[in-house]
């Protein structure tokens, strides 16, 4: 059994993933496409929250939520501006865009905020002692926030009107539309939100770690990986993905070393092996 | 018979280059484009049945640990590590397209991208074999004595020049006869409605499999070309970012051809971005990567070489059009 | 008594709650032109997707020429000789009416992958051969004409005609038929019953599921009834057409 | 039809322009000079060291220009620098190799800075090009590389360094060493080496490898206080250890944290960790000039000063980070040195006298042994000592040059 503190590293870990992979699936259910540049509008959000809370002092909680705002908004512009008039033209151009995006948004940062590290200091700085555990309050926090967003984020899709439409839309656009769902702005809609959890899930980690224009990568992949395990298309099989990646990297850590990398990735074949279409995938005929 | 003329004369042109220069330089950059260009071949070949891989600089790297590992432990020449290192990764093509293909859409192009990963993870991690971040490094091709004639292969880029043009010229050949033949018409029939063909009596897995197993054998033969050029085989010689640029290429070049698109967009990302890490501001060169592929998707979807096209007003294809999305059927 | 050429036996297959088809059976002789009939949602594109291999987990047997074929796939099914129609529009849009048809001759090649990729004389004559046989196949259905244009801008009555004859060019002994005749004008119709009565002359066994009942009734010669998934009605026209059941299944007649 | 021109004309003009672009590049010079290229990382994760070093190494031979200039066999030459951007690849050292050989006609390379020595060597050697590198496993002078030198080899220190870190922390019982996949195969000889050294003494060390490009240390940290480290070395860049720092005072552990010397700039590595989880980092590069409490020959001070005094002039701002001079600048005034002693630019006859020569370099003396490496530069007065952070200064651990202490 390991110690307290890895099972908490585990819970921030897996916080961050699935924030950032459910997203990141939401997005995938309603547009069919993986938007890859996913990651690069995690790292603009986490140049944001550096530039609001650690630059201009903005207070920490006013700067997240203009993150998430912003990001959402920049989300939708992408959608509105590159994704939506492709549609049209199949499943590549838009995917291909995605990734021109990276290098565009990678481009961007180097050049106006610079390559160097930044640092965001801690949000509520101290340590707490519950038990035996000893923890940042940061990381109380990042965790806190994750699972209040978390819960929203069900309540949204599952319990409201736009959440039943979102669901409508992504199980079936063409009938949806016919009970007066608006495609274009269910579109919009869950690009917003996808991209402000990336942008929360940013604002989250910045004052945990540091800021720079090459932190969208990892994170990205991890998405990736937690979706392809969970099951494309299910939210909740992203939410599993990432708390099994997350907890079995620091456990992993603790026993294998550096090997728990690898790890990650044999999840990853078993699941593909036994259960090509994930966890909670929809197994094909 | 017209239309044997453009490409002979490009093989003549490309034949005779050296005669206009021998600037070690831009040999250089043509031999790396030459290599870019046989693995952006492999995905537009992909491309054909409908489904894009992400992860084509994973045969590459496959490709050469193979040759690298081979030529270096049992001193096997340069030539059969070559061939080796294409066997290797098409077996490992085979044994992957087995598993994922049938995922098809989306899921492919994730999975390929993660198995990706897994190759420089391991690479990475398997000192004993691969001597982890350290790297290997495989040696050139040994100098070749025919007669009074010697070929150095490390006294001027132009012998790797001519191997190059050669491998290029074969990997073209085998591509462009497979995408004439039926082969290509199995190939676009699975890209146009998967379900069709299926019902129509086509195995789909079977010719999935087969061209994701060629493109894996000539792009696992390009990664060893390349890493004996450079001299260098390591965890991150070839990684996502790579096979990512390989998909760049082959968009921006155009795929409506399999041979000339993967050129075209080799010959400009891959020798353009040479000039942009030298000529210009450091960012500058991910953020004009990032303009060029959206403004070619947005305005420009054949590629490229859909330039000649737009100008002579022909009708155009877009190359992009038949990928299906991900497949939902009824249980 | 002939050998029956399709046997299925006890064909169950669920969505979830939801039972699209029960304890089907049925068996078709060769030659046999066979028309299934229901109101919407009774199951019938359902029957022909098992036939045919698009879903291939469900209970139940299908034996086709005394060999079990259920759980196969489509491709391989289709090896055996059933050809399908599809309902819903099923189409290389991207490309002519001609190269749709070239295209569904798979079956018909006889040389291989690599004949064809080394371009040997014998592929070549394939060919040409092929072209011919897929003009031939858009004759009887009327588009010979259009064998130029580009299948995705085809009016809806000619996609229709344009499957049949795909369908053809993979020389099937069963042809299933699924609603040809739907959305299509009076003269196109005479058109598709004129070409189901020369296939059953040549001997091609048909099944055709079909929602313009009276068509059936002058087609064929054995209709089959479903509702709800399960067969209410097997035999001749007039036999069929006065069953209680039957009627009560189109009108919605409250039961009890 | 007009949108089809329109988009003809943008796709033409942006082709155009990245055509045109290199060729506006650097003019040809017309005074007798030295072409000498740099390989750093200006683009990616670590392009801060080749953004930090570059000035100075400019700055450097601004000076020795306005000097004179270098003399070689009676000629005085002017010193021209080429900048290539390695990316810390072997493929970015690869290709800013072959762009500063091949383009640029440079003839000599130094300062490299990054990942692929060999992949870099084999374009300078088959050209002659001289190049000056750091260490490599692979480094083979007598055979693969006949024109290469090794000018910093930086892997020999790793067991000096933690001596002299356990040196300047009597009581240290365990030490925990903490590096990634990357490195830790180029430092299992000499960690192997330390770890017997400090058995001698009757301390303990424990290894631990985490994979490249992780942010969150504390499994590995806990691991560590498990196993009763009170000290940790580790070679992972100034990101990472601000992380070790911060994440080490999260679990309050007081150990002390060893880096081998790559920080860049300690306020900003205070501020990354947080001020006082910083407190007590040590380092054993960066030595800001002002406290000049090393023992360094008076010809180092000099030119150090002159250098940092002529940064702050250009840049307005002052000289913080002096991993120049053990890397870069020490490069160059081990070729100037080499190239005046040798009195010829013939590459043959400069490396038959940087073989096994002694040099008198600013940096202090050199001698070029010929054997694994061309020697270990570090006879006398290398700007390297141990610092430490302290409340919100960096002070020294230690009075003397590294090797001194031992």
């Amino acid at each position: 059994m390991p110690p307290p503190v890895v099972w908490m590293d585990g819970l921030v870990l897996s916080s961050i993933y699935i924030l950032i992979a459910s997203g990141l699936v939401l997005v995938f259910s309603i547009m069919g496409i993986v938007n890859f540049a996913h990651g690069q509008l995690y790292m603009l959000g986490a140049f944001l929250i550096y530039y609001m809370f650690a630059r201009a002092g903005i207070n920490y909680f006013v700067s997240l939520v203009i993150t998430a705002v912003a990001i959402g908004v920049l989300g939708v512009a992408i959608e509105r501006g590159l994704l939506r008039p492709l549609a049209p033209k199949g499943l590549l151009p838009p995917v291909v865009v995605t990734l021109g995006l990276i290098f565009l948004f990678e481009g961007i940062a180097t050049l106006f905020f610079g390559p160097e590290k930044k640092a965001v200091p801690s949000a509520v700085p101290g340590v707490s002692s519950i038990g035996a555990l000893t923890v940042s309050n940061e990381k109380l926090l990042v965790v806190a926030i994750a699972i209040a967003v978390m819960v929203g984020l069900y309540f949204l899709v599952s319990h409201t009107k736009m959440g039943l439409a979102m669901r409508a839309s992504a199980q079936d656009p063409y009938t949806a539309s016919l009970y007066g769902v608006s495609r274009g702005r269910i579109l919009s809609l869950t690009m917003f939100i996808g991209c402000a959890l990336a942008g929360i899930a940013a604002a989250l980690m910045a004052p945990l770690y540091y800021v720079d224009p090459w932190i969208g990568l990892t994170p990205l992949i991890m998405a990736l990986l937690a979706i392809v395990i969970g099951g494309l298309g299910s939210v909740l099989g992203a939410v599993v993905g990432g708390a099994l990646l997350g907890f079995s990297g620091t456990f992993l850590i603790y026993y294998l070393g550096p090997w728990s990398e690898l790890a990650a990735f044999v999840i990853v074949i078993a699941v593909l092996l036994f259960r090509p279409e994930g966890i909670f995938g929809r197994p094909k005929a | 018979m017209k239309k044997v003329i453009p490409p002979a004369v490009g093989l003549v042109l490309a034949l005779c280059f050296p005669l206009v220069t021998t600037d070690p330089f831009i040999l250089s950059l043509l031999i790396e484009a030459g290599v870019w260009a046989i693995a952006v071949m492999g995905f537009v070949a992909i491309l054909r049945t409908g489904e894009f891989s992400l992860g084509q600089a994973a045969f590459m790297a496959i490709g050469g640990y193979a040759s690298a590992l081979v030529t270096i432990n049992l001193g096997i020449p340069f030539w059969f590590g070559l061939v080796f290192a294409g066997i290797m990764a098409a077996l490992v093509a085979l044994a992957l397209g087995v598993v994922v293909l049938r995922l098809g859409g989306i899921y492919f192009a994730i999975v390929t991208l993660v198995f990706g990963e897994i190759v420089r993870i391991v690479a990475l991690n398997w000192q004993g074999l691969t001597r982890g971040a350290t790297g290997l490094t495989p040696s050139a091709p040994g100098t070749i004595h025919i007669g009074s004639i010697t070929i150095d292969f490390i006294a001027s880029k132009v012998p790797f020049y001519y191997v190059i043009v050669l491998l290029v010229l074969v990997a073209a050949v085998v591509f462009w006869r497979a995408d004439r033949s039926r082969l290509g018409r199995i190939f676009r029939s699975i890209a146009s409605n998967e379900t069709l063909a299926e019902h129509m009596g086509i195995h789909l897995m079977k010719y999935k499999v087969i061209i994701f197993v060629i493109a894996g054998f000539f792009t696992g033969i390009a990664g060893a070309f390349f890493c004996h050029f450079t001299l260098f085989m390591g965890p991150t010689t070839f990684d996502v970012w790579d096979s990512i640029m390989i998909l760049i290429m082959g968009i921006v070049g155009g795929t409506s051809s399999v041979v000339l698109g993967p050129i075209i967009g080799a010959l400009v990302l891959s020798a353009g971005g040479a000039y942009l890490t030298s000529a210009l501001m450091v960012g500058m060169k991910p953020l004009v990567y990032g303009i060029i592929v959206i403004v070619v998707v947005v305005l420009l979807p054949g590629g490229l070489v859909d330039l000649g096209r737009y100008i002579s007003r022909a009708p155009r294809i877009s190359s992009l059009q038949g990928v299906k999305r991900h497949k939902k059927r009824g249980n | 008594m002939a050998m029956p050429i399709l046997e299925l036996r006890k064909l169950t297959k669920r969505f979830g709650n939801l039972m699209a088809l029960r304890e089907f059976d049925l068996d078709i002789n060769q030659g046999e032109l066979i028309g299934v009939i229901g109101p919407n949602g009774s199951g019938k594109t359902t029957l022909f997707n098992l036939i045919s291999g698009y879903y291939r987990h469900f209970e139940g047997e299908i034996i086709y020429g005394g060999k079990r074929i259920s759980g196969l796939r489509p491709d391989q099914i289709a090896r055996k000789g059933i050809a399908r129609v599809f309902q819903s529009y099923m189409l290389y849009e991207d490309t002519s009416v001609l190269e749709n048809t070239t295209r569904c001759c798979y079956l018909r090649c006889e040389t291989n992958s690599w004949q064809s990729f080394f371009n040997t004389s014998r592929y070549r004559k394939e060919e040409v051969n092929q072209r011919a046989e897929a003009e031939e196949l858009l004759q009887p259905v009327g588009l010979a004409e259009l064998r130029d244009s580009l299948a995705g801008k085809l009016p809806y009555g000619y996609c229709r005609l344009l499957g049949v004859a795909m369908a053809l060019a993979t020389n099937p002994t069963l042809l299933l038929l699924d609603e040809p005749m739907a959305g299509i004008s009076h003269d196109e119709k005479g058109l598709v019953i004129n070409l189901i009565k020369k296939l059953r002359d040549q001997g091609i066994t048909v099944m055709l599921v079909e929602h313009d009942v009276k068509a059936v009734v002058d087609i064929c010669p054995r209709l089959v009834v479903l509702d709800f998934g399960r067969k209410i009605a097997d035999g001749r026209p007039e036999e069929v057409t006065t069953d209680r059941k039957v009627i009560e299944a189109y009108l919605g007649v409250e039961q009890g | 039809m007009k949108k089809k021109l329109m988009t003809i004309s943008v796709v033409v003009l942006a082709l155009a322009v990245l055509l045109m672009l290199p060729a506006c590049a650097a003019p040809e010079p017309e005074v007798a000079t030295l072409k000498v290229g740099c390989i750093m990382p200006f683009s990616g994760p670590a392009s801060p060291w080749g953004d930090a070093i570059k000035p100075q190494m400019e700055v450097y031979a601004e000076l020795i220009n306005e000097d004179g200039g270098i003399e070689i066999g009676g000629e005085t030459y002017q010193v021209e620098m080429f900048f290539a951007d390695g990316e810390y690849s072997p493929e970015g050292g690869s290709r800013a190799a072959k762009e500063l050989v091949y383009d640029k006609k440079v003839s000599f390379i130094v300062g490299y800075y990054g990942d692929g020595f060999p992949a870099t060597a084999a374009v300078t050697n088959p050209e002659k090009v001289i190049f000056i590198s750091k260490e490599h496993p692979d480094f083979d002078p007598l055979g693969k590389h006949p024109y290469t030198v090794i000018g910093t080899p930086v892997i020999e220190f790793v067991d000096t360094q933690i001596l002299a870190f356990v040196e300047a922390h009597p009581g240290t019982t365990k030490v925990g060493d903490l590096e990634s996949t990357l490195v830790e195969p180029m430092l299992a000889e000499e960690i192997a080496q330390a770890k017997s050294e400090l058995e001698e003494r009757g301390i303990g060390l424990v290894s631990q490898t985490h994979p490249v490009g992780i942010t969150d240390f504390t499994t590995y940290l806990v691991k560590f206080d498990e196993e009763g480290v009170d000290l940790i070395y580790t070679w992972a860049a100034t990101g990472y250890v601000a992380m070790m720092a911060k994440q080490s005072a999260e679990q309050g552990y007081d150990w002390y944290l060893c880096q081998a010397g790559t920080m860049l700039d300690p306020y900003e590595f205070a501020e990354m960790a947080g001020y006082e989880a910083a407190q007590g980092t040590m380092s054993d590069w960066p030595c800001p000039w002002a406290l000049k409490k090393v023992e360094v020959s008076p010809e180092l001070l000099e030119m150090a000063g002159r250098i940092a005094d002529r940064y702050q002039e250009k840049y307005g701002e002052p000289m913080r980070y002096m991993g120049g001079f053990g890397y870069g600048l020490q490069h160059m005034s081990q070729l100037f040195a080499g190239l005046e002693k040798a009195g010829t630019l013939d590459p043959d006859q400069i490396m038959d006298t940087f073989k096994g020569g002694t040099f008198d370099t600013f940096l202090g003396e050199y001698t070029l042994s010929g054997e694994k490496t061309y020697g270990s530069p570090l006879v006398f007065g290398y700007p390297n000592c141990l610092s430490k952070l302290e409340g919100y200064e960096e002070v020294y651990a230690s009075e003397h040059p590294i090797l001194e202490i031992l």
